[in-house]
């Protein structure tokens, strides 16, 4: 069973933060380690931050699919607090 | 249109009896003339190897919501009277279904294309991914064969 | 691929489960991982009229025929392992279920278009005859709508 | 119920003859007021010549369609003695 990372607090340069939700599936849930993780992080930033912070600077791989607050999108978003931003393989179902 | 994830292993063809007896006939009597069905069922091979088992994952809430967005597409592109859409999570075993689409309408075309669409739509955005048990291990299918 | 046009009232999806269970499963076990069906329902109403029954004229011999040579087609088209093709004949009334196609493949590409196929070959080759009952009398469906 | 044309003979130019059965169906038995004949015919006959034997005359239809021994073909077709010659109308099964 994999679990949850827990928080991921990057030390924020104004004061001002945001919290997001993080989730990982499949593979990309293996090679996290875990299946999510609290983000906090600077009141801008994208879903690529995200990932930067929530992976601890891992790049993002180019196939990797992208969705904030359950609808695709790319890693270009921004997010804003509360958002949940979830990061996963090709999906092959059916 | 009813649309389910379960772990609850499906019989396509009693669920397509029941739901046609049960709902589309009762609102739609003498409506439809054309039913268009796909069912996916889990096969004992995979790229030239064996399979033994199957684990399905999904991620809660985004699979129903794409898939619910799927549906209105086709209900917006065609015209159909009434849907269903079932699919299988967690562990499966071969000659397993794992999915059913089925669309009901007034026409064939309608129907025809409905269905397939929403089985293509299905396989290319809705979040599931399959995990094979082979002899020799696991592994994450990767992408899925073209449709088209 | 069984094929049988007959005057007995049909059930689909319990043809469709047992076909399955009784001859595709046990001839192809582990190996279908896809069956698209179509099934063409009688509607009570037709080119703006009300329906109330309908008469299915067909050439004994020439439709059964006709529906192998398509058959045949398929199987050479697509790669295929099975199918079934059930067709009614003589008096209907609204509602009750007219032609099943249904073939099973490995991919789901061969048994979507192949199921396809074989609806539109039967709707213009088939040698079969719809007569209409309407309040005003009968008349004969002169032609078949677009598929395409 | 509409029953059987009976037979239909063409007076033969050299004594040699052939027979060849005819069927209509749909709306075409009931135009022609039967659902088949019997037709004799001099040796060399396509289905055309066929249709205007057992239809007493009339103008082959544009729209109908035309099988000899349950193929379809077309009124050029040449029919040898024992064929089944068929015309009907556009079919409209499924």
């Amino acid at each position: 069973m994999i679990g949850w990372c827990g928080s991921v607090r990057k030390p924020l340069i104004e004061g001002n933060s945001m919290t997001v939700k993080v989730k990982f599936f499949a593979s990309l849930k293996e090679q996290m380690g875990c299946d999510g993780a609290t983000v906090e992080i600077g009141e801008v930033a994208t879903a690529a931050d995200i990932w930067l912070q929530a992976s601890g600077g891992k790049a993002l791989p180019p196939n990797v699919l992208v969705a904030v607050n359950m609808e695709y999108t790319d890693q270009n978003h921004a997010v804003k607090s509360g958002d949940e931003v979830a990061f996963f393989p090709p999906v092959t179902g059916g | 249109m009813k649309i389910v994830v379960d772990t609850t292993p499906l019989s396509p063809w009693e669920a397509l009896a029941e739901y046609e007896r049960e709902v589309v006939a009762p609102a739609h009597p003498g409506r439809y003339g054309a039913a268009a069905t796909f069912v996916g069922t889990m096969r004992d091979f995979n790229e030239g190897d064996a399979v033994q088992g199957m684990f399905l994952e999904h991620y809660p809430g985004m699979t129903e919501k794409q898939l619910g967005l799927i549906a209105d597409e086709a209900f917006g592109q065609w015209s159909l009277l009434d849907g269903l859409l079932l699919h299988r999570v967690g562990e499966l075993k071969p000659s397993e279904p794992i999915v059913v689409v089925a669309v009901w309408s007034a026409h064939r075309k309608d129907a025809f294309e409905a269905c397939r669409f929403i089985m293509e739509a299905l396989k290319s955005r809705a979040p599931f991914w399959k995990r094979e048990e082979l002899h020799s291990g696991s592994r994450w299918v990767e992408k899925n064969s073209e449709g088209y």
